[in-house]
């Protein structure tokens, strides 16, 4: 009992820890550390939401950037004023409601997750009465499906122009915000009866169902969930960038999400994280390799591409050595932690 | 012809087998009992190289085994039938049969299914469906008549009565000791001990990986401790 | 300090990656040429953006932040220059995009000039060739639908042509990648049309045109600077012949020095001839380095203001006055394919 | 629509649906027997593309060298590439396979970026095979007509391979269970390494086509025909490489139709051909040829 | 003729093979069911057609008075007829505790925001689950693995761990398939006990196939006798040791050691 009045303790004070760390650096750090803490905090998002569907629930799905670009495009269009968006649509007018609707942020942000959340609904039915890699191939459609209408529907999206001079709302407090909540929500909702159920259809579908488990119903609450963080990600990133267009929302956005959780530790939580600070963060790092390197005596001039390379590298590697990732389906836990303490304290 | 010496096998942090010596004669069937978890299969997983011991030697006719690849000890002679079954469920039950026969001539391969279809019709009548949609005892025989289509020297079974009929569990017992009979080396692994003690020539206890009791057959079934533990009885 | 900083950040790896690479030579060679700047030596540092949104607004405030360029070239999509853009105009530190097209990429903006026509120009001065001097009534649009590049001239080109009093039969589309497009061109030969209007990129153009005469169509094909690349008439061989484009310049008869220096320069280092990445990613880079030295100074806003004003500049591409909003306003060049070589038809003046 | 232009557009179908074919059946083959979907299937087009290159204009050599010793290169490249990505992974979950598959198709391409650049190559496409021919008013490629060929006698070489030898049998055993494959004597390393030879090769195969019918070739032009064999290969069925055929023709076939059908519709076309694929699972959920999933209790 | 569990005269067809043919029979509460009959006779898949894992070519399948034929197989399920399978299929990365739970799920009352807001109803209700599935864990004589991982219990645990996950969900029809396969004859004895105490103790009725003759022999109130689909004989355990049909397809000449 006085175990988890403990660790409830200690989740406060490291909650407290990482945004006094988030206000120091907003308030002493360099627009570009800024920047890639906002980039990690939305990945966070992204990949903890994710991995619900693919980890937890075990399912190949190919398609979060389909979700993603929905909450970036909602979320979009609903901050931008009615004057830029007339500016900005120079082919095509936007379409009536669109075209005068003006809401706050936290607004456009939800609006977002409702509306990946209704198209995840939508297509949840085709995509889980199939399984494994049909599965996979579906949703990767239905995220191309996505982009090709971004281009096509021009009267909505501005097609391949996109959308530009969006307000940069999306700061740390943001990004970081909803990261921490999507992390407690998720995790809750995992360690919760909702969640047993969920792996135990990962592990056997077949048994899960003699239990009494309803899979289409659980998989289907997991999409969902999956699709609203997912969207609100979407918006954050577009309020991020201030500009999206359909070229932002590719596969390889979910080939890297995907790259993060597996590394991270496909099913857990605290491995999509780790993947996505690890991603965020290395991708930037990696950037000395292509500039030219002066050793006093001769320069090895910077090879434009060797970053890619040395990444492609360095991820087959980290998966040929941890199979399972860096943290397996294992979690972040005090428990844990002590217990590993007090061992080595020994 | 097999002799194991010292053998210590881990599962990770999970020391399965602690220090097992074991012998198997030409021309003999041994059995191997032992509760669950004892570490019976873990034994013949060995042998076969699916898992690599941490210390000991498993010798096959004066060969070290012990880091040899699997394939190259299944064509030193040694033919499996695993845990569980373990039958290729995309394939026929012909084609199953066939791999069985992987490394072996065209006409030794005729001869050993020809052979293999009078131990269990069953097969032969359904020698065109597939393996997965058979029921379990019918993947059982099948297990067990793929690994006997290598002519293999030595035979590595693992409980191959589960699941099947009290009739063709005495069939299964007939077939090994007729496949004995017809110079084959079996090591048997079985619960059901009853059956197992009295076909064996020698048997060996298992007890959380230690061998604890050895003897001739027959004459462990008169031992108390084992009709206690093993055969049920007050 | 005895360096003046200039940052690219450019397409290097991922999907465009070639436009990076291609400007990015221009810009050496351009270095090259004028290393210096104010008595000091100009650095020239280079940030892959992957092709990506994300990695370009990493990329310029790194360049910004970290360090401290005084000018910022890139990128070569209005994409990812949309998403650079605010950052670069938030530190006021001018930037010039060698090929970003999209009208939106300066509009409103206080800090972002670019070295390429704006689409709208571009798709009008097409209408206007193909109706007057190709005499053509009718014509066909094939419009890559993923790049807004091609969006935005097949757009103004329509307008205009029907304006005209042209008859647009049809218009069809693309996607970048794809690689087959002989179901758009059936459909395109049965309506005959006098001209294709295909303002897409060379990679797609140089099949198409090659689909498109496997097929027997027979129409001349008009197209923009984003096909004006000599691998066009690699891949494409005598099937490009007779394609026109709206371009910035020819290469045998720049009206530059400072182009005619530069493509000898080129040619001796490549052995090939220059095309409009490569010309636009070099004015880019000359235009920062002028407007440095007009403003006597790095400051930001004094370099704007002084790109702001350029006039009469004389760059690869031609002879530029910077307009409103950071485009720069210059004659446009008429060239076509013949004899597996780019060769001037006419100039249409602004 | 005129008769004449209908017929041109079956053509182009069976043109484009025969090379999706064509790559598909390389594909399905390795993703039937790993169940690995090798996203750097489509990147081994892209290496036998620039050895063809390659050997004919550093090497010098004629066409009919080059093209099989680029076929061969690339059966090395997918030796290699089994080797050093995915053998270290043979007992590992697959979704750790699948991100050493993406590690190493960005490997392939970014390595052609660093090493070749990203501006596209002309392929030298050989005189024979670009003629035209035209039949009543419809113009035919004579490349048209040796695709299919190519795919059709290679499919029988792979149906024959897999169903009919040994090797073949070893294969399907493998692709349902690795352990009890070793228990029966086969040497899996082997047999996974031939199933690599044979798809790669399949893949230079299809490279080579590929890159005859769109002669361009640059770093990224195996992501498309990748994706698309992707498509094929389970709208016909996993691991069913007859459903891969049939897939690839589908696909190929109602692309062009789209197109052909509704102009205007054109920009939806890579759109379409995931909607087909959606709309046959809805029915079908193992694919064309896929068997039902025969999972007993 | 009570409506309790009914199986009225089901038939399975695969392709061409007819797996079971007319298979009737009624089952009155309380009662233990034997079906026992030779490898591929049809058994697994009777119990797979009560479950709704195959629909049956034709017949019905009548629970309480309710024609449940078709039904998807959670429903069937949560209407309180539970079974184990003759492959064993634990959730093998998940604990015992987990296992046992997850068959608790399908009683849950609160919603899934309740539970991933972490509100009072769904805390309190996860408590009392955690002491539901212990109960089932002390019965079954597994409490002492409760946060072992499923996969890595021993053969004999594991056959345990089934039966208590299928007693979770609160069955008042149980199905057990070859639940001592596997086990050596000194637990199937124990096994055999546990069965008995399980079924006064839940007030089960129980249905369930083995091979073990001593097993079914010594349990069984009546036994059904399948071979090749078809029902050859029904009765006590005494009868059936004697019909020569099943002595013949079955059984084999009794012979003691
Ligand atoms: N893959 C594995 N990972 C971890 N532990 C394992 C693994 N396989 C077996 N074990 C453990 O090793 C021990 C011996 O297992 P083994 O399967 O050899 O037992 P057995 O005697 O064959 O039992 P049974 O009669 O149940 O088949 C057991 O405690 C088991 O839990
Ligand atoms: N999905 C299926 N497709 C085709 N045939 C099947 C399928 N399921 C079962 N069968 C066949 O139906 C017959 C009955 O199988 P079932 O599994 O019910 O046997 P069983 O009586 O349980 O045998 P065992 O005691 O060996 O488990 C078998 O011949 C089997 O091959
Ligand atoms: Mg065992
Ligand atoms: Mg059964």
């Amino acid at each position: 009992m006085n175990h988890s009045r403990r660790n409830l303790v200690l989740n406060a004070l490291s909650l407290a820890a990482l945004f006094s760390v988030l206000y120091l650096f907003k308030r002493y750090g360099t627009e570009y550390q800024v920047r890639i803490l906002n980039n990690m905090g939305i990945f966070i998002t992204m990949a903890v939401s994710y991995n619900l569907v693919n980890g937890v629930c075990g399912l190949l799905h190919l398609g979060p950037n389909a979700f993603i670009t929905i909450g970036a495009y909602t979320s979009a269009l609903l901050t931008m004023s009615p004057a830029e968006k007339q500016m900005s649509f120079i082919i095509e007018p936007l379409i009536w409601p669109l075209s005068v609707v003006q809401a706050p942020f936290v607004v456009s942000l939800l609006a977002g997750g409702v509306t990946a959340t209704l198209f995840a609904f939508l297509i949840s039915f085709p995509v889980l009465r199939v399984r494994g890699d049909y599965l996979a191939i579906v949703t990767l459609g239905f995220g191309e499906v996505v982009r090709v209408m971004c281009n096509a529907l021009q009267s909505v999206t501005n097609g391949p122009l996109g959308i530009k001079g969006l307000t940069p709302y999306t700061d740390l407090w943001w990004s970081w915000g909803v990261a921490v909540f999507s992390i407690i929500a998720i995790t809750k909702l995992i360690n919760s009866s909702y969640g047993r159920a969920m792996k135990a259809i990962r592990e056997d579908e077949i048994a899960a169902k003699a239990m009494g488990i309803d899979p289409f119903k659980h998989l289907m609450l997991a999409f969902l969930v999956s699709a609203f963080f997912g969207g609100i990600a979407g918006g954050l990133l577009a309020h991020l960038i201030t500009t999206i267009s359909p070229t932002l929302f590719t596969f390889f956005l979910t080939f890297n999400l995907l790259i993060i959780i597996v590394v991270g530790g496909l099913g857990s939580t605290t491995g999509a994280v780790i993947g996505a600070v690890l991603f965020t963060w290395g991708g930037e790092a990696l950037r000395v390799v292509e500039s030219p390197m002066d050793f006093g005596l001769f320069v090895i001039p910077g090879i434009p591409g060797m970053r890619m390379v040395i990444f492609s590298v360095i991820l087959m590697a980290v998966i040929i050595f941890a199979r399972r990732g860096i943290m397996g389906r294992n979690e972040f836990s005090w428990d844990a932690l002590f217990r590993r303490l007090r061992l080595s304290g020994r | 012809m097999l002799e194991i010496q010292d053998l210590h096998v881990y599962y990770g942090g999970i020391h399965a087998l602690k220090g097992i010596n074991l012998t198997v004669k030409e021309g003999r069937i041994v059995t191997l009992i032992g509760a669950n978890g004892a570490g019976k299969s873990t034994t013949l997983r060995t042998i076969a190289g699916l898992v690599r011991p941490r210390q000991g030697t498993i010798r096959f006719n004066g060969a070290d085994l012990s880091r040899t690849p699997t394939y190259r000890i299944i064509r030193r002679g040694i033919g499996v039938a695993p845990e569980g079954r373990r039958v290729f469920s995309n394939l026929t039950v012909l084609e199953n049969l066939e791999l069985g026969a992987y490394n072996r001539s065209k006409a030794e391969y005729l001869e050993q299914l020809e052979w293999v279809y009078t131990l269990f019709p069953r097969l032969e009548e359904r020698r065109k469906q597939l393996a997965g949609t058979l029921s379990g005892g019918e993947q059982q025989m099948l297990a067990l008549g793929r690994a006997l289509m290598s002519r293999p020297k030595l035979v590595l079974l693992d409980e191959p009565s589960l699941g099947l009929a009290p009739l063709v569990v005495e069939e299964v017992f007939n077939a090994i000791e007729t496949v004995n009979r017809q110079g084959a080396t079996i090591l048997l692994v079985e619960q059901n001990a009853m059956a197992a003690l009295n076909v064996a020539h020698y048997a060996y206890v298992l007890e959380t990986g230690r061998i604890t009791l050895e003897g001739v057959g027959r004459e462990l079934l008169k031992d108390e401790r084992v009709r206690k533990a093993y055969l049920g009885e007050d | 300090q005895d360096t003046v900083k200039i940052g690219a950040y450019l397409p290097m790896t991922g999907t465009v990656a070639s436009y990076g690479q291609m400007e990015w030579d221009g810009i050496q060679i351009a270095h090259e040429m004028k290393p210096e700047v104010l008595g000091k030596k100009i650095e020239l540092i280079l940030v892959d953006t992957k092709s990506d949104k994300i990695e370009a607004a990493n990329a310029v405030s790194r360049l910004v932040e970290k360090e401290k360029v005084v000018g910022i070239i890139g990128e070569a999509i209005s994409g990812n220059t949309m998403a650079g853009n605010p950052i670069s105009e938030a530190a006021k530190v001018p930037s010039v995009s060698p090929t970003a097209t999209n009208p939106l990429v300066t509009q409103g903006k206080h800090y972002a000039f670019r070295a390429c026509f704006i689409d709208p120009f571009q798709g009008e001065v097409a209408a206007r060739f193909a109706f007057n001097e190709l005499k053509a009534k009718t014509a066909a649009v094939i419009i890559d639908i993923a790049q807004d590049y091609c969006v935005g001239l097949g757009n103004f080109f329509v307008k205009e042509f029907v304006k005209l009093g042209g008859e647009i039969l049809s218009t069809t589309y693309i996607q970048t990648g794809d690689q087959d497009f002989s179901a758009q061109l059936s459909a395109v030969q049965s309506t005959n049309p006098d001209v294709i209007y295909a303002p897409n990129y060379y990679t797609e153009n140089a099949l198409m045109a090659k689909q498109a005469r496997d097929l027997g169509i027979k129409a001349p094909i008009l197209t923009g600077d984003g096909a004006q690349v000599d691998a066009l008439i690699d891949i494409g061989g005598e099937a490009v012949e007779n394609m026109y484009f709206t371009g910035h310049f020819h290469p045998e008869a720049a009206t530059t020095e400072r182009g005619k220096e530069f493509i000898a320069r080129f040619r001796k280092k490549y052995n090939k001839d220059v095309d409009a990445f490569v010309a636009l990613g070099a004015d880019a880079y000359f235009l920062l380095v002028e407007a440095i030295e007009k403003a006597g100074s790095t400051e930001g806003p004094k370099v704007r203001d002084a790109l702001a004003t350029i006039k009469d500049f004389q760059g690869v591409s031609g002879v530029i006055n910077m307009g409103e909003d950071g485009n720069p306003i210059k004659s446009m060049v008429i060239n076509k394919v013949e004899g597996g070589k780019f060769v001037y038809v006419t100039t249409v003046n602004p | 629509m005129t008769l004449t232009i209908f017929s041109q557009q079956l053509i182009n179908a069976v043109s484009l649906g025969s090379l999706y074919a064509l790559v598909a059946i390389g594909y399905t083959m390795v993703y039937g027997i790993l169940r690995l979907i090798n996203f750097a299937h489509g990147d081994l087009l892209m290496v036998s593309s620039y050895a063809a290159i390659y050997g004919i204009t550093i090497f010098m050599l004629p066409w009919y060298v080059s093209f099989p010793l680029a076929m061969v290169f690339t059966g090395v490249v997918g030796i290699l590439l089994d080797r050093a990505a995915y053998k270290p992974l043979r007992d590992a979950p697959r979704i750790s396979l699948l991100i050493s598959a993406i590690g190493a198709s960005f490997l392939l391409e970014n390595l052609a970026l660093v090493i070749i650049g990203g501006i596209p190559k002309a392929f030298p496409r050989p005189d024979m095979f670009a003629r035209v021919i035209t039949v009543l008013g419809v113009r035919i490629q004579v490349l048209t007509l040796y695709i299919p060929t190519l795919t059709l006698i290679l499919l029988f070489g792979l149906l024959f391979i897999v169903y009919r030898t040994k090797t073949g049998k070893a294969m399907r055993a493998a692709s349902k269970d690795f352990e009890t494959t070793r228990l029966m004597g086969i040497n899996l390393d082997r047999i996974i390494a031939v199933t690599f030879l044979l798809g790669s090769t399949l893949a230079g195969a299809g490279g080579i086509m590929w890159a005859m019918k769109y002669p361009q070739v640059n770093p990224f032009m195996g992501v498309i025909p990748g994706l698309k064999a992707f498509i094929a290969a389970v709208l016909g069925g996993i691991g069913n490489i007859i459903g891969a055929v049939i897939g690839g023709f589908l696909l190929g076939l109602g692309e062009i139709l789209l197109v052909a059908l509704f102009p205007g519709m054109a920009q939806f076309r890579d759109a379409f051909s995931f909607v087909i694929l959606i709309l046959v699972l809805l029915f079908r959920p193992t694919g064309i040829m896929g068997e039902p999933i025969t999972d007993k209790t | 003729m009570s409506d309790f569990f009914k199986l009225d005269r089901l038939v399975m067809q695969f392709g061409g093979l007819t797996a079971v043919s007319n298979f009737s029979i009624e089952i009155q509460p309380g009662e233990l069911v034997g079906l026992i009959g030779p490898n591929g006779a049809g058994k697994t898949t009777v119990f797979n057609m009560i479950t709704g894992f195959y629909a049956p070519t034709t017949g019905r399948v009548i629970w309480q008075g309710e024609d449940i034929t078709g039904l998807k197989v959670h429903r069937i399920t949560a209407k309180g007829i539970a079974r184990t399978f003759q492959n064993i299929r634990l959730f093998t990365d998940m604990t015992v505790l987990e296992n046992v739970m997850v068959s608790l799920h399908h009683r849950l009352r609160s919603h899934f925001w309740e539970a991933m807001l972490g509100l009072p109803r769904y805390l309190k209700e996860d408590r009392r689950m955690i002491q539901d599935a212990r109960t089932f864990l002390e019965d079954l004589n597994l409490v002492h693995l409760t946060d072992e991982k499923a996969g890595a219990l021993a053969y004999g645990q594991q056959r345990r761990l089934e039966i208590a996950r299928a007693l979770a969900t609160h069955p008042k029809l149980l199905l057990l398939d070859e639940p001592a396969a596997g086990m050596n004859p000194q637990e199937t004895r124990e096994l055999a006990k546990l069965v008995q105490d399980l079924r006064s103790r839940y007030a089960l009725t129980i249905f369930l196939i083995e091979h073990d003759m001593k097993f079914v022999m010594g349990l069984c109130e009546r036994i059904k006798v399948l071979d090749y689909g078809v029902t050859i004989a029904e009765g006590t355990p005494a009868e059936i040791q004697k019909n020569p049909e099943v002595i013949k397809a079955y059984l084999g000449e009794p012979k003691h050691a």
